[in-house]
């Protein structure tokens, strides 16, 4: 069973507001005091990766595009124990998704690849686009959001988590690509001396030609124009009136605001 | 022909909220542009809500299926795309629902479309169209626009987009379309309902938090009551814990779960640290504490300063109020 | 094969037969001493043999350099006459058997303190009076291998001490040192008393451990503070097997500036702890070992003593407690020097 | 891994579980063992902890979320060190912490613990938060950067992070300034100890903590060091030496005590109140420093010191040790051991509970919340009181 | 969770019950030589009426309950032999009164020896009860449930004689209460009325106590003691005797052990004393040491250690801190104990020595004198290396011999483990056997409590 992981790096950005600032270029943000990390559903997928091959066995490969400060990444997947990592040389952050995706398929096409797993979505930009589209360039079915995987005989048996906690149960034909939501299982912690003996698995890196890829495949079809800081909620804004009114004023606001 | 496209989801019967949103939002946006609204379903009961959704749509494509009404993202993908090929809309408007999750990605590669998923603005500018995305858990905006392309495919955040009941009489057109319903490399197998005690805040998208303020076991009931009203779930500080009020799977918090939800309501929490750093990840904190000075005021978007006992029941009832 | 060397000629020749006629426990006039002394010494019985209560203090008495109390012990285990009851030996004398593992030799240089069988007060050895000491043992299992086994006199076991006492000294020797301060007296007393007394040889220096404390305050002279106190010292009976060593007590007080109290048991007349005489078999010892006790204490009460000074721990065992009781401070002489240097 | 890599292999089974770990020394109470007192199970008395180490070590036992919880459910107060009379005693807390560590090293450990271990691993504290936002306790009170001052003051992750011991932070701060202290701190260079870290088993982490923190030091040309945590004051003071790392460090109310003596402190405004003490564990029975926090106190006026029947070594452990304070295991119920602490103290008729660390502190906070006791008992750090003892008269 | 477990949550409380492997664990072993045995559950109930209910649900499900106080009884008496519920009533440690007056304490089953201790020390300085020198978690009740015996042993004999009333829960599920609590809220007697005492020493066949109310005896201010030493073992049970007859002497113990090496091939005997005051001391001592051991002194075949004013005592801590079991570096330890009569200590010790050589583990033998030299606990411990599965067989061997040695001098293994149990009923009169039987059909129709102990087949 070789399954394959695709991984990226994101900044730490569950922190309260005031830390993340645009940058310069209004296309980026300032990402000097920001710490990394790997994204929290693609730690779901490695965990699922792994403990499927502890069963099966086979092989785990992390793949990810992006640039030489993400092999913190690859190095905590082969540290959580994926046997090999590979990184398309690529600054992620400028491409879009179906230019990542194109470059995935093109690597994880070349291969082996039983099982495909990708977080869900991402935490910086939470497109939740990746997965499906690798799964249509390579031509294998996939499913998203996948809460529970049952792998036998050449099959996989999966739950895809519905709006109010309903589910659908799928069974797909492998090779298959599923996209994995957070919950699935209990990733496992990556202690500091295990990144240290991480050190010596393999990790390649590869660029675009070596995978047969024009630059141009590169040019996103959709372009980010810029980017501005969300209104920060300096305080609450304190509705004021006796009980009946303010409760209706709230109960209109929460209304316009789309939450109910 | 310029037009808008919406891919119509339904569950038991029921358009999905998210699929009527984006309807309103297809109307508006071809009445600006002045093209036609296109819906498109697939359905075994065509008369079911076929009808109802005529009247944002200028025309109704019905798509017949024998299957079951949902989870047929694959079906939907093949009649999708080949209506997209042949009518070659600017624009296909679909809810970001886990059933688009699935589809929209793929369609998107079928037909060799940019998407943009997610979105929670969505405006059209003389043919050229700009979206707005919410990244970095919301704390920034990000504003796309398109290479030039006959079709853009997007998804609206479900809740964003205003619903304005349609007022048109489009028409009903039922077409058969050659639907892999059952593709041998993807088999339905069926689907659970949650079984509904084991509540699990981390997922709920309306958190209706109690403390110390709601005082005594009892006004709980004050609390799920309006938790029921929004389709919530209750949630709580440590101390309601320890008090053995509600069991701590509920507790927010260090010691308790961290959740994302749409809205928490705080009601009688002061806001202490250990409970705050749990919530971060909401998109809006409304509190309601008598405590003017209370912390929790500086992190909420919305307060009410007052009784939770005498606010509640009040708001409870707003909330349940027909929409007009 | 070690034979206590016992000058006969001197003994019978002895005009003041100080050895008994001195002893605290036992009335005895220059006639009767010589009498009962020339019994003793043809391996007779005699009735000193049973009132001995073992205090030791005859080996200083004996102006000749004789050793009386040695015979006396030998001949109490010729005539099988043991002062104490026979349980007492057996669990006595096992006590000195080594039982929790073999002789471990640590790398140690001098100064080299011999803690004996007590390691556990190893903790009283620091500060600047010893930082450059180094101490075996130090491991409570380890003790018995060097138990100088002179306990052995009170319990008419001479013959334990001899068969043993070899291999103790061998075991100190293994750590090649040439001079070893002995923490107890009783071992000083061995090496420097009762070896050459029945010829067993000791390769190296034993010195008095307040040969060493007095030697070391001279050092620190300038650190001491005068401690003004005033203090009584309890004589160990081991003590009477270098009573040329005594004068240290005093030398050792004058640079602590503390005033040793006036008192009627002091020196030759000192009283023993009593510790032996309770254990022992025949009738009264007990009531004695009160008496002694009571009289020892009395007395230093009434000279003012605020600190009683010990040597040999066994003292302090058996009757530190009654010091404390009567008001006084019970201390070891070393804790009082590091009192005094601070 | 198997029980013969592990370190204390020799050992481990010679635990009888006769169950003196439970007890102080006098036995009034079987709960002075704060995860047994929380959960009453053998399973989380020392000696059951062992067993089941043992057993998972072995074989004998999977590994479950809940034998995680189990494990870690050790606050590490050292009560059972204290108590047990087998010449192992010393290593008992070790035995725990190597197993948590055989756990760290196989990845499984409870996610409150992988959290609190990723946390610090990114941002420099168990909280997650930004460690741009470390050093905003400090605002507006005027105290400086560390700068070649005589003291750095080193204010750990609950001082700098948590509302309420921000306060205590700060009050320190203030009297050590007025003690005319020659000190400065950190701010957002300041960096975890590692204190808890290590106790969680996570060596390698605590080892980079330790070094990371070890070069800044030097490089800074610190000498001098006062804490506001007893947890950072163990750390540095028995921890760091074997990583190259001496520093004279003390805990603050070693220093209060001398500025008090010294009278460089005057705290002549005192502080009217009936006052009981509560031992942190890493300044109690980890540092055998029982005395200079109660000095402090009996040196300020109008503070009557009343002793809880549990004190010094046999003092009740506030559960907040070994990362509990965050993971939480033993919270949640009236036997948590916070809420026993404080019923503990309101027996006592006074009318403050004084700590001088400040996870107790919080610790200790909450729990007189849960027990309705705000009316009656107030929790403060002992640089509080000090602090309020020092205002100038009519101030 | 199955449905027993959340049945048994809602009467105890989810945190106070478990069946999870951890717990399980840790409740199917015992301190000593017995082989584990899996419990199905583990439950910790906090009052009288939790306890009634999960006996009630136990009756239902047909399922054991085995009650636990402090598990120190090492013979596996607590152990789920059968599976079932282990009932652990540690957590029903409230001192409910104490009675200065009519000395007694009424507690819950939980209460350890060592809080009573505590306890009495801090507000009833004046009282003292009968301490049974296990490690201070064993319980009062566990105590009296298995015939115990304490430090005033040799004055007022076996705790169980203690007992002033008793609360029950049936293993129907009835609370009873035996003893003047039957009647009102008085707990000073069990006496005058007919005889219940269906539950002491049945180690929790025939029900679960839930509170004992215990006698307590004047406590003298000072203590004092003194180590007589003796080769000759056969002279021990004439000085037992008449030390006994003094009337002056508190607990009385021979004891001899090969180790430490100091003290092998003796004899011991610990003869503790208090007093009031000096003078009150110093006439016991006087009495015992002239007046008894004086000749044996004098005659060299006895020598004393202590019973002087001025000897300092070295008295054991109370409850005493045992580290016996570390001997081995192995944490195990278990003995036989039996009621004997005092004469057979010679033998006893004789026989114990031999069947210790035989298994090579050191000997480590005792005698507690149990009411005025009328009977003894005498006791063959074994320690064992828990890590090395021959040594723990080696110990368990020995321990069956010494089962069998007891009976073959005529004495009874006091809380056998089921091997004692069994070599006990196979000697007993087959009339008591039956009454044994029917008592235990007519209390347990369902065989439910502690099953496995006390079977009579």
């Amino acid at each position: 069973m070789d399954i394959v992981v695709a991984v990226k790096q994101v900044p730490d950005t569950s922190e309260v507001v005031d830390v993340v600032e645009i940058d310069g270029s209004g296309k980026d943000i300032e990402r000097g005091t920001l710490v990394s990390r790997i994204n929290e559903w693609d730690e779901y997928a490695l965990e699922e990766a792994l403990q499927w091959k502890q069963k099966l066995g086979g092989t785990v490969t992390a793949v990810t595009v992006g640039p030489g400060e993400w092999d913190d990444t690859l190095r905590r997947a082969l540290a959580m124990g994926a046997d090999r990592a590979i990184r398309v040389d690529e600054d992620a952050t400028v491409i879009d998704c179906s230019a990542a995706a194109r470059t995935l398929a093109a690597l994880i096409g070349r291969l082996p690849h039983d099982l495909v797993m990708f977080g869900a979505q991402s935490e910086d930009f939470g497109s939740a686009q990746l997965g499906p589209m690798v799964a249509e360039m390579l031509g294998i079915p996939h499913a998203a959001l996948v809460v529970r995987l049952q792998v036998e005989e050449g099959e996989a048996h999966v739950e895809r988590e519905l709006e109010g906690g309903a589910r659908d149960l799928y069974t797909l034909r492998l090779p298959a690509l599923l996209t994995i939501q957070t919950g699935i299982n209990r990733p496992r912690y990556v202690s500091f001396s295990s990144v240290r003996k991480a050190r010596e698995k393999e990790l390649s890196v590869m660029s675009l030609d070596e995978l047969g890829l024009p630059p141009q495949a590169l040019t996103p079809a959709v372009e980010l124009a810029r980017l501005e800081l969300a209104p920060a909620g300096k305080g609450a804004v304190l509705i004021s009136g006796a009980a009946e009114e303010a409760a209706a004023r709230l109960a209109t606001i929460l209304r316009e605001a789309g939450v109910i | 022909m310029a037009e808008i496209l919406v891919v119509a989801e339904h569950r038991d019967g029921k358009p999905a909220d998210v699929s009527l949103e984006m309807l309103s939002t297809g109307r508006r946006l071809a009445d600006q542009a002045g093209c036609g609204l296109l819906a498109v379903v697939v359905t075994s009961d065509v008369s079911a809500f076929a009808p109802r959704l005529a009247r944002w749509a200028d025309s109704v494509l019905a798509v017949k299926t024998g299957k079951p009404e949902h989870s047929l993202a694959e079906p939907y993908q093949k009649a999708l795309a080949s209506v997209i090929r042949e009518r070659k809309p600017n624009l296909v408007l679909l809810g970001h629902s886990s059933f688009a999750m699935d589809l929209a990605p793929a369609l998107a590669v079928d037909v060799g479309a940019p998407l943009a998923t997610d979105c929670t603005n969505i405006a059209m500018e003389n043919g050229a169209i700009t979206v707005t995305r919410s990244i970095y858990n919301g704390k920034v905006n990000a504003l796309y626009s398109f290479a030039p392309c006959e079709t853009v495919i997007l998804t609206g955040r479900p809740g964003v987009f205003p619903v304005e009941e349609g007022r048109g009489k489009g028409i009903v057109e039922e077409i058969d379309l050659p639907v892999h319903e059952e593709a041998e490399y993807k088999r339905f197998e069926g689907c659970s309902e949650p079984e509904a005690s084991e509540v699990d805040i981390t997922k709920a998208d309306v958190l209706v938090a109690v403390g110390r303020g709601v005082k005594e076991k009892g006004n709980l009931q004050l609390a799920e009551d309006l938790a029921r009203a929004l389709g919530g779930v209750l949630a709580c500080s440590r101390p309601v814990v320890d008090y053995g009020w509600l069991p701590s799977g509920h507790q927010v918090g260090l010691s308790g779960k961290t959740v994302r939800p749409r809205l928490y309501l705080a009601l009688g929490i002061s806001g202490a640290f250990q409970h705050m750093v749990g919530l971060r990840g909401s998109k809006m904190i409304v509190a309601i504490n008598k405590d003017e000075k209370a912390p929790i005021f500086t992190d909420a978007d919305y307060g009410i300063v007052g009784d939770v006992l005498e606010i509640v029941p009040v708001l409870t009832k707003h909330i349940l109020e027909p929409r007009r | 094969m070690y034979e206590l060397r016992f000058d006969e000629r001197k003994c019978l020749g002895c005009q003041t037969c100080d050895c008994l006629t001195k002893c605290q426990y036992m009335d005895i006039d220059v006639e009767t001493a010589k009498t009962e002394m020339r019994k003793i010494i043809n391996g007779e019985d005699s009735f000193v043999l049973r009132q001995c209560v073992t205090c030791y203090a005859c080996e200083e008495y004996c102006k000749k350099g004789n050793h009386p109390f040695y015979l006396i012990v030998e001949r109490q285990e010729e005539l099988d006459i043991p002062p104490l009851p026979r349980p007492l030996i057996k669990q006595g004398v096992q006590m000195g058997v080594p039982w929790r593992g073999e002789l471990v030799v640590q790398d140690v240089q001098e100064p080299f303190l011999d803690m004996c069988m007590f390691p556990q007060l190893a903790g009283s050895i620091q500060g600047k009076l010893f930082d450059s000491v180094s101490i075996a043992p130090t491991d409570a299992r380890q003790r018995a291998h060097f138990f100088c086994q002179l306990m052995y006199l009170h319990y008419a076991r001479s013959s334990v001490i001899r068969e043993r006492l070899p291999q103790v000294i061998e075991n100190i020797a293994r750590h090649n040192v040439k001079e070893v301060i002995c923490f107890h007296d009783e071992c000083y007393g061995t090496f420097a008393s009762y070896a050459p007394a029945f010829g067993i040889e000791v390769p190296f220096k034993p010195v008095h451990f307040f040969e060493y404390l007095y030697n070391r305050l001279v050092d620190l002279k300038d650190d001491i503070k005068p401690l003004n106190l005033k203090v009584a010292y309890q004589r160990p009976c081991s003590s009477r097997l270098s009573s040329d060593k005594l004068h240290l007590v005093d030398d050792i007080f004058d640079l602590i500036g503390v005033e040793s109290v006036e008192r009627e048991y002091v020196g030759e007349n000192a009283l023993c702890c009593a510790g032996a005489i309770r254990m022992q078999k025949y009738e009264g010892r007990y009531e004695l070992a009160d008496d002694v006790l009571r009289r020892n204490i009395e007395d230093m009460v009434r000279a003012g003593t605020q600190f009683c000074v010990f040597n040999c721990p066994a003292c302090f065992d058996s009757i530190g407690h009654v010091v404390a009781r009567s008001g006084m401070n019970p201390i070891f002489m070393g804790d009082l020097c590091r009192l005094a240097v601070g | 891994m198997a029980l013969t890599e592990y370190r204390y292999s020799d050992v481990i089974h010679r635990c009888f579980r006769c169950g003196y770990c439970k007890f102080p020394t006098s036995f009034i109470e079987v709960n002075n063992c704060p995860a047994y007192a929380r959960y009453r199970l053998e399973s989380y008395s020392t000696g059951g902890r062992l067993w089941l180490i043992r057993a998972w070590l072995n074989d004998e036992l999977d590994w479950s979320e809940h034998l995680g919880e189990i494990v870690y459910s050790c606050a590490a107060c050292k009560n059972c060190a204290e108590q047990c009379p087998l010449p192992f005693s010393d290593d008992i807390v070790d035995m725990i912490v190597a197993a948590k560590g055989a756990m760290v090293e196989r990845g499984s450990v409870p996610s409150a613990v992988k959290e609190f271990l990723e946390n610090v691993d990114r941002q420099g504290n168990p909280y997650g938060t930004a460690r741009s936002k470390r050093g905003e306790w400090m605002e507006g009170t005027g105290i400086q950067e560390y700068d070649g001052q005589e003291f750095l003051y080193y204010v750990g992750c609950v001082g700098s992070y948590d509302t309420r011991a921000q306060q205590v932070a700060r009050a320190l701060g203030r009297v050590l300034q007025k003690g005319g202290v020659s000190f400065g701190v950190l701010g957002d260079r300041e960096n975890c100890d590692g204190n808890d870290v290590g106790k969680l088993g996570e060596e390698g982490l605590f080892e980079a903590l330790a070094e990371e923190n070890i070069r800044q030091f030097k490089d800074l040309g610190v000498s001098k060091i006062v804490t506001l945590s007893p947890h950072a004051f163990n750390a540095i003071k028995n921890d760091y030496p074997r990583l190259d790392g001496t520093f004279e460090v003390r805990h603050y109310s070693q220093l209060l005590r001398d500025l008090v003596r010294a009278g460089k402190l005057d705290v002549s405004s005192g502080f009217k109140a009936k006052v009981t003490y509560h031992d942190p564990c890493f300044l109690g029975r980890w540092n055998a420093e029982y005395e200079a926090p109660r000095d402090v106190l009996r040196a300020v006026p109008g503070v009557e010191l009343v002793e809880m029947e549990r004190h010094r070594a046999d003092a009740l452990c506030c559960g907040g040790g070994g990362g509990n304070f965050y993971t939480d295991f033993l919270g949640g119920s009236e036997d948590s051991p916070s809420r026993i602490r404080v019923r503990d103290a309101c027996a006592t008729g006074a009318s403050i509970v004084a700590t001088a660390c400040p996870n107790c502190l919080t610790m200790l906070e909450d729990a007189v919340k849960a027990e309705g006791l705000d009316d009656r008992l107030k929790v403060m750090d002992i640089s509080e009181i000090v602090g309020e003892a020092c205002q100038a008269r009519g101030s | 969770m199955d449905s027993i477990c959340q049945s048994l949550a809602e009467i105890v409380g989810e945190g106070h019950v478990s069946n999870r492997p951890e717990e399980l664990y840790i409740y199917s072993r015992d301190l000593g030589t017995a082989e584990p045995h899996l419990p199905r559950y583990v439950v910790a109930p906090r009052t009288t009426e939790e306890v009634q209910q999960v006996v009630k649900l136990a009756n239902r499900e047909k399922i054991p309950v085995v009650p636990l106080g402090g598990g120190l009884t090492l013979a596996g008496l607590v152990m789920p032999l059968r599976g079932g519920i282990v009932l652990d009533m540690k957590r029903m440690d409230s001192i409910l009164e104490v009675n200065e007056r009519a000395r007694y304490a009424l507690v819950e089953a939980g209460v350890s020896q060592g809080k009573l201790v505590a306890y009495l020390n801090t507000h009833h300085p004046t009282l003292v009860h009968s301490e049974p020198g296990a490690p201070g978690q064993a319980t009062v009740a566990g105590n009296v449930a298995i015939h115990g015996q304490g430090d005033l042993a040799q004055p007022y004999g076996f705790n169980s004689d203690m007992v002033n009333g008793l609360e029950v829960v049936l293993p129907t599920g009835e609370v009873c209460r035996i003893g003047s609590c039957s009647l009102a809220q008085q707990w000073f007697t069990q006496h005058p009325l007919p005889d219940l005492g269906l539950f002491l020493g049945w180690c929790g066949t025939t029900g679960v106590i839930t509170k004992v109310s215990l006698r307590l005896f004047p406590r003298k201010r000072i203590r004092d003691m003194g180590m007589f030493v003796l080769e000759d073992g056969d002279l021990v049970p004439d000085i037992l005797y008449r030390i006994s007859h003094t009337e002056m002497a508190g607990d009385l113990i021979a004891w001899s052990q090969e180790l430490p090496v100091t003290v092998s091939g003796l004899h011991n005997i610990s003869i503790f004393i208090s007093g009031d005051s000096e003078e009150e001391l110093e006439l016991k001592r006087k009495l015992i040491r002239v007046g008894i051991l004086g000749e044996y002194i004098h005659s060299g075949v006895g020598g004393l250690v202590g019973l002087s004013a001025n000897v300092r005592p070295r008295l054991p801590r109370r409850p005493p801190v045992s580290t016996i079991q570390d001997i081995k570096k192995g944490g195990g330890f278990e003995y036989v104990g039996a009621i004997m009569p005092v004469d057979t200590y010679p033998e006893c010790c004789r026989r114990g020595a031999e069947i210790s050589a035989r298994h090579n583990i050191a000997y480590t033998l005792l005698g507690r004198v149990i009411g005025r030299s009328h009977a003894m606990m005498f006791s063959w411990s074994y320690v064992f290396n828990r890590a090395d599965e021959d040594s723990v067989r080696e110990a368990r061997e020995a321990l069956y011999e010494s089962d069998d040695l007891a009976l073959e001098l005529g004495g009874i293994p006091w809380k056998p483990g089921v091997y004692g149990q069994q070599a006990v009923m196979e000697r007993m009169d087959p009339n008591t056997l039956s009454l044994m039987k029917k008592v235990k059909k007519l209390l347990d129709p369902n065989g439910i409590m502690n099953p496995g102990n006390w079977e009579v087949s």
